[in-house]
């Protein structure tokens, strides 16, 4: 059984539902933060599988860009946590809900 | 053999992602949140993209999740209680549309999109593909712009980090 | 001197300048020298201007001037046009002269006042406005000086601010004005729309050419300027605020409130005569509106008690007289009992006003009485004047109104006429009432009484030989000319063709002998009128009395006006004010707001219930995202 | 020599923006500087209505067109450019623009006392925007300004008001808002339709006039400009927000509100909705003039029902601004430049009574009449202006007030007969309710005010101690304003002549040219009301006339007739 496109793919989505599952459901926000890696990361996968059918580099490079923004996402994200943490003393995403009306 | 590879990694890959999102400690997701990412540095490598290997296996397993096993360290959180959201509506809802999301993408992925054919595959898979040389000529002609200002959204993040933890 | 006619009215404004803004610093006698010298230079100024038209063959005496283009958009164009032509001439005479007098009277008069200054900016701007009014050659130029009058009307009526009834008459006279205005102003409109031009001269000659007698459209021009005249001339249903206006200054009331303001509308409808005679309806309607106006308020003033307010009623009715020789086409005849009016009628308010002086601000006639050797010269002037607004022969009134009865007689017939001779036996009563009550009896006031200085009594003489021997000049009887009716005849010329004929011109032999005849009826009623007087009020002073106990009803009526200010306050002024009260607190506040601040509140409720979905939680977001990301997804898949 | 300099000096960037630098430097100032501010602010208002004086001098009365003009590229990309010039319909608004400013910040001199900085810069930001609106020949640079006009405005009334400020602030900004929304929308619409026609993108005016619209379309359009003028002029029923944002607003904003911000409403009608929509304009006419007549006879009604001297003001404008919409409506040259200069003479003698009854409100605090009487004695120079403002303010004729109603009357009547004596009601009216104030103030016996003002009625001798220097000399020129456009309005009607005539040959010309379209609107199935107005709008609106405008047609001068409408 060759593997094609569509096996990458496959598992590109099953790791993005994973992703987005932990995202909505999980309380603890180091985790949420966790999820959102993955989802990050199975888009890094469809980007590099379409960027080999596709023969052009472009895909790779985006990936190189997007690793870039989880960087700064996860550094900035993570700073945010800790100020949040030493302000409520909490992980909890469901307890941080002030920013609303 | 390829094909073995293939299965094994993904499956791994999987079930780690899995394991991430499902275990109660958080310090047992970070562990885990590497296993995933090293099984698909192994994928990208399957698919010839041998530079994205390398930055994956150094960027995130190096980089992003040490900054996690820091931050876990540095708050020591205890271990959640309940792991899940609070609201039953979230719950249901966010369970249904996974699965739809799932759905949707599998679906995409196995049907197949318009531009793309088993000829396309096999006609990239030249030499070249994916080394760091190629790369870098890409990445230091055609989007040197987006490059600078990629290095530039990395200064912003460090410079953005410090000043929100700094303490007053 | 006719190039120079601009003087008539620059000096007056240079008066009303120089009280502004050198008044205050150069004090009383600066003020009382300039404001006399400017009205009496004008005064002479018209002398000039009316002898140069005098040497002038008759038909060439018309004198136009543009001085500058006041407007001019699209096909509206207007000039300030000064006209000086005989009846504008006429007109300028009697008012710069009555106004000098009434002038040089005032600075006795006021001479304790402490608005000196701002009384004589007002007087000079009143003479510079009426001088306007009459000067001008186009409608507009004459609505100019038609609502300035007015307003100097109101500033002096209100003069003594601080009494809530002087102002209130103040601007009871500025609004009624305004609503005769109203009708003015639609006419000019008419006219402009019709003629396209304001010019006096063009649209004159315009009517005569375009429009047939009789016509519609004419008919509705000349009924909308004569809604002005009945504001301005106080006349039925808008002479309300005549009466009131009596809380003026009494030199006041004689210079606007009798001899020349009040006259305008008379002088308007002469004026327009070319309009008028086009329209048999609207001299109908100026003839009968006159004539019950006359009627009407002489029996008002049978049984007032103030004598300012008797002396109002009896302008009321005089104009009343001017307006029905107008209306019968007498429009000479009008302008010669307007000059002659202004002449007595100035005089008895000056009277009055010398004797109010003399008996420190009483007005109330049951309070006064033997006054004729205290104050001798106020006494034979009031007794001239009386005698000429009775009507008797050879004081100035009898000239005048007695040709308005023959040329009423003449053309509207014996009915119209008896009315007209009711109202002249009326007029002699109460004006003879008045003397006896106020000159003759015992004196029923206490206190002093102040000589009148020389200032008050000079115009009182100037005035009392002029209502005199003023009506001479229009004594065709005694001298077979009539000098006014052929000064005044190029401007009327128009009229004979169109008033039914029967004109003094026609048949001469004849009419000579009835006109003599109905003079001595006239003559007649008027010693009647004051017969009935003399005896109501010095032979049995216990009559009066009497007749008021056994018609008590038909007493109340009288003294209380008709009820007619009354009416008006319940048909009109009360509905009004409530109406608009209404208007605001309901439907400003209440439903157009209240629209507005519905919306208002509907999207701030609809925030209130849509703003729960944003709940805070970063998940719940995310879940929408989701939700998005998966709407889209589908979408391209089944596309 | 003088005239080619002048040409090369871009005047009308320099009059729209020199406010905007004197902002600037404010704005560097500390705030505790109260008056250098002042200083800056008067100076650079006074140098701007200087600089208006060459545009007055260098105006050519003969042509039509549009001069001044500066023309530069902004925003290529959709074909906007910085395009601003002056006709004459927007040459005295310029100006007055610039002199109320003047007379506003010299009324703000005493009586704005705390963050007197970031006053000063509000009033001069909105000078800049006020003017910005009537220079304007670009819709998007027109909307800009129109738009950004309102936020000084807001803060003015919101920050400085009276106790209801936020209130009459919001209800100000969100009113505005929501017509001037309304009007992007049909501006959007307009330069696609443009577009689709031409192939050119462009928010020129002047290309945009003469763009042909599907008749629907058109009256859609036309509603949305409608709606966002009737609500800034304010016509009946839009006018609620009026009367709360003047009473609220400080004397300055006031003045500013009643002398500029409701001409931009009127101004907007003569200047887009007549030549961008000239059929629709014209089927609307009998509604709007009756919308116009009800404005001119409520408002006046409203007023009279008044205790609160401002309120009272505020209403009036109400119907004075009725009387402008009538007279553009008549679409004759008298209707029309009567309607301008109206818009003028509002804009002084509304702006003289707000800066009066802020004078009253400086000494008593208070702007209730039964506080007020007998001031006459108290005041006597004051009282000498009141009057005459008064009177203008009931177009007296001589007066400025006069000049402009009774050429909006003439137009009318031309028009339509009835109109106008509808609205001449509104002339009585107007001397019930403006006579009525005037002698609950100044009539009467003095009365004088307790508490807090007797310590001022000490330094003074009463409450009321009469005007002193400064505000003679802001009502002096209000004055002889007030008596040249009343004795010579010649001077300011010839001026406009040209652009007015322009303007009403355009309307003219739209109705007269496509025969063609009202097949075409057929065929699309468009609503009666476009083939009315081609065949039976002008009956309509004539048809109340009757009796008099029938014998009238016969003796009527030939240019009366072009006059009636052009059909």
């Amino acid at each position: 059984m060759p593997v094609g496109v569509s096996h990458y793919l496959a598992v590109s989505a099953v790791i993005f539902a994973v992703g987005v599952a932990g995202v909505l459901l999980r309380r603890n926000i180091l985790v949420v933060l966790m999820s959102i890696e993955l989802m990050l990361n199975a888009a890094n996968l469809a980007f590099v599988t379409f960027s080999r059918a596709s023969g052009a580099v472009g895909g790779q490079i985006v990936v190189l860009f997007v690793m870039t923004v989880a960087a700064a996402e996860v550094a900035v994200g993570l700073a945010i946590v800790l100020i949040a943490f030493r302000a409520r003393e909490t992980t909890d995403v469901d307890e941080m809900n002030v920013m609303k009306w | 053999m390829t094909a073995l590879l293939f299965f094994v990694c993904s499956l791994v890959a999987i079930a780690s992602a899995a394991l991430v999102v499902s275990r109660k400690n958080p310090v047992h997701s970070v562990l885990f949140l590497i296993v995933c990412l090293l099984s698909v540095a192994l994928l990208f490598l399957l698919l010839g993209a041998q530079f994205i290997a390398a930055l994956q296996v150094i960027v995130y397993a190096g980089a992003i999740v040490v900054l996690f096993v820091f931050v876990l360290m540095l708050l020591n959180v205890k271990k959640e209680t309940v792991t899940l959201h609070s609201s039953t509506v979230q719950k249901l809802g966010a369970v249904i549309l996974v699965i739809v999301l799932l759905m949707e993408a599998l679906f995409v992925a196995v049907m197949g999109v318009g531009w793309l054919s088993k000829e396309a595959w096999i006609a990239a898979s030249g030499i070249s593909f994916g080394t760091v040389q190629s790369i870098g000529r890409e990445l230091f002609t055609r989007y040197l712009f987006q490059f600078e200002v990629a290095s530039v959204l990395l200064l912003v993040a460090i410079v953005g980090a410090i000043a929100i933890t700094k303490k007053r | 001197m006719l190039e120079h006619a601009w003087l008539i009215l620059a000096l007056p404004l240079a008066g009303v300048a120089g009280n502004i803004f050198l008044g205050g610093r150069l004090g009383r006698r600066f003020v009382s020298a300039l404001s006399c010298g400017v009205v009496g230079l004008s005064f002479v100024v018209s002398v000039a201007c009316f002898l140069e038209l005098l040497a002038m063959q008759p038909a060439q005496r018309h004198f136009e001037r543009h001085i500058f283009t006041w407007f001019l958009s699209g096909s509206f164009k207007v000039e300030g046009t000064l006209l000086l032509d005989p009846l504008s001439v006429l007109m300028t005479l009697v008012v710069s002269g009555v106004a000098f007098l009434i002038h040089v009277y005032s600075t006795g008069y006021m001479a304790g006042d402490s608005g000196y200054r701002r009384y004589f900016t007002y007087l000079n701007l009143f003479t510079f406005s009426m001088l306007t009014l009459v000067l001008g050659g186009n409608f507009l130029v004459l609505y100019v000086g038609w609502e300035a009058v007015g307003l100097c009307s109101y500033l002096l009526i209100g003069f003594w601010f601080q009494k809530k009834p002087a102002a209130d008459a103040g601007r009871k006279a500025f609004i009624v004005n305004r609503i005769g205005d109203f009708g003015f102003a639609l006419g000019i409109l008419l006219i402009f729309r019709t003629f396209g031009t304001l010019e006096f001269g063009e649209v004159f000659s315009g009517a005569e050419r375009l429009f047939p007698s009789g016509s519609t459209l004419i008919t509705g021009i000349a009924l909308l300027l004569f809604a002005g005249a009945t504001g301005k001339s106080a006349q039925i249903p808008l002479y309300t605020w005549l009466p009131d206006a009596m809380e003026g200054p009494t030199p006041v009331s004689a210079l606007i409130h009798a001899a020349t303001m009040v006259t305008a509308g008379v002088y308007m409808v002469a004026r327009c005569s070319a309009l008028f005679v086009l329209s048999p309806l609207a001299l109908a309607v100026v003839a009968i509106v006159g004539l019950a106006t006359a009627v009407y308020a002489a029996s008002i003033g049978l049984v007032q008690n103030d004598l300012k307010r008797v002396l109002a009623y009896s302008t009321i009715s005089q104009l009343g007289y001017m307006f029905l020789a107008c209306g019968v086409g007498a429009f000479a005849v009008g302008i010669f009992h307007l000059m002659t009016h202004a002449f007595f009628k100035a005089l008895l308010f000056l009277v009055a006003g010398a004797v109010i002086h003399a008996l420190a601000g009483e007005q109330d006639i049951t309070k006064m009485g033997g006054l004729r050797s205290k104050l001798p010269v106020s006494y034979w002037s009031f007794l001239i004047a009386a005698l000429a607004i009775a009507g008797v022969f050879p004081f100035a009134g009898f000239f005048s109104k007695d040709e308005i009865l023959w040329e009423t007689l003449l053309r509207r017939g014996p009915l119209v006429w008896a009315l007209g001779a009711v109202g002249a036996l009326m007029t002699a009563f109460y004006m003879f009432r008045l003397l006896f009550l106020v000159f003759h009896g015992t004196a029923r006031h206490e206190g002093h009484v102040h000589a009148p200085p020389f200032s008050i009594k000079l115009p009182l003489v100037c005035l009392a030989v002029l209502s005199a021997v003023g009506g001479l000049v229009g004594a065709p009887l005694l001298f077979g000319r009539h000098f006014v009716k052929e000064f005044l005849s190029p401007v009327f010329r128009h009229v004979n063709g169109h008033v039914a004929a029967g004109t003094h011109e026609a048949g001469a032999g004849h009419f000579v002998v009835s006109e003599l005849s109905m003079a001595v009826v006239s003559v007649s009623i008027a010693v009647l009128g004051i017969v009935l007087a003399y005896r109501f009020y010095v032979i049995s002073p216990d009559v009066p009395q009497r007749l008021k106990e056994r018609f008590a009803r038909l007493y109340s009526i009288l003294f209380n006006k008709y009820y007619v200010d009354e009416i008006y306050d319940t048909l009109f002024v009360r509905p009004l004010v409530s109406f608009a009260t209404a208007l605001w607190r309901h439907v400003d506040a209440l439903i157009i707001d209240g629209a507005v601040n519905g919306s208002a509140f509907l999207v701030e409720t609809a925030s209130k219930v849509s703003r729960r979905l944003q709940t805070g939680g970063v998940q719940n977001y995310a879940l929408s995202i989701v939700v998005g990301a998966i709407a889209i997804l589908a979408f391209w898949l089944l596309r | 020599m003088t005239g080619e300099v002048m040409s090369q000096v871009p005047l009308i960037t320099v009059v729209t923006f020199l406010p905007l630098l004197g902002a600037f430097l404010i704005a560097l100032t500390n705030p505790g500087r109260v008056r250098f501010i002042r200083t800056v602010a008067l100076v650079t208002a006074l140098v701007d209505f200087a600089v208006c004086v060459p545009l007055l001098a260098g105006f050519d009365v003969s042509t039509p067109s549009v001069q001044f003009v500066e023309k530069h590229a902004w925003i290529d990309a959709i074909g906007s450019s910085y395009h601003v010039g002056i006709d004459g319909i927007s040459l005295f608004l310029v100006i007055l623009t610039s002199f109320l400013t003047v007379l506003s910040i010299g009324a703000s001199w005493t009586s704005i006392t705390h963050r007197v900085k970031g006053f000063m810069v509000s009033m001069l930001i909105l000078e800049t925007g006020m003017i910005g609106v009537f220079v304007s020949l670009d819709l998007l640079l027109f909307y800009i300004f129109w738009e950004a006009m309102l936020i000084p405005m807001y803060l003015i009334i919101g920050v400085w008001g009276g106790p209801q400020r936020i209130y009459a602030a919001v209800k100000f900004i969100l009113y505005t808002l929501a017509g001037s929304l309304l009007m992007l929308v049909a501006i959007l619409a307009l330069f696609f339709i443009h577009h689709g026609n031409t192939g050119e993108y462009t928010f020129d005016l002047l290309k945009l006039y003469g763009t042909a619209i599907p008749g629907g379309v058109e009256l859609w359009l036309f509603l949305a400009f409608f709606l966002s003028f009737a609500i800034k002029v304010p016509m009946f029923p839009f006018h609620t927000w009026l009367p709360d944002a003047h009473v609220e607003a400080p004397t300055a904003g006031s003045v500013l509100l009643a002398g500029i911000l409701l001409k931009m409403g009127t101004y907007g009608f003569l200047r887009f909705c007549l030549p961008l929509f000239p059929r629709v304009s014209l089927q609307a006419v009998p509604a709007i003039a009756i919308l116009a007549i009800i404005g001119i006879i409520y408002g006046a009604l409203v007023a009279l029902a008044q205790r609160d001297v401002k309120k009272l003001v505020a209403y009036s404008s109400v119907s004075h601004l009725g009387f402008v919409m009538l007279g553009l409506f008549a679409l004759n040259t008298q209707g029309v430049e009567g309607g301008i200069l109206q818009m003028v003479n509002h804009g002084i003698s509304t702006g003289a009574l707000f800066l009066i009854v802020g004078m009253l409100y400086d000494r008593r605090h208070s702007r209730m009449m039964e506080d007020f009487g007998g001031l006459w004695k108290r005041m006597p120079v004051f009282a000498g202006f009141f009057l005459i403002v008064t009177l203008s303010s009931i177009a007296l004729p001589g007066l400025n007030g006069f000049a402009g109603e009774f050429l909006i009357l003439v137009g009318a009547f031309m028009k339509n007969a009835v109109f106008a004596a509808a609205a001449a009601v509104g002339i009585i009216l107007s001397a019930v309710y403006m006579l009525w104030m005037f002698q609950k103030v100044m009539f009467g016996e003095p009365r004088d005010g307790d508490g807090e003002e007797q310590s001022a009625a000490q330094k003074h001798g009463s409450v009321f101690f009469d005007i002193g220097a400064r505000e003679r000399w802001i009502l002096v020129p209000i004055v002889v304003l007030i008596f040249w456009i009343g004795v010579w309005p010649g001077f300011f009607l010839s001026r406009m002549h040209a652009s007015v005539d322009a303007l009403l040959e355009t309307v003219r010309n739209a109705n007269a040219a496509p025969v063609e379209s009202v097949e075409e609107a057929a065929s699309r199935g468009l609503p009666t009301l476009t083939r009315q107005l081609m065949h039976g709008g002008e009956e309509d609106s004539e048809g109340a006339s009757q009796g008099a405008s029938q014998e009238v047609a016969s003796a009527m001068e030939p240019d009366t007739q072009a006059d009636e409408g052009g059909e």
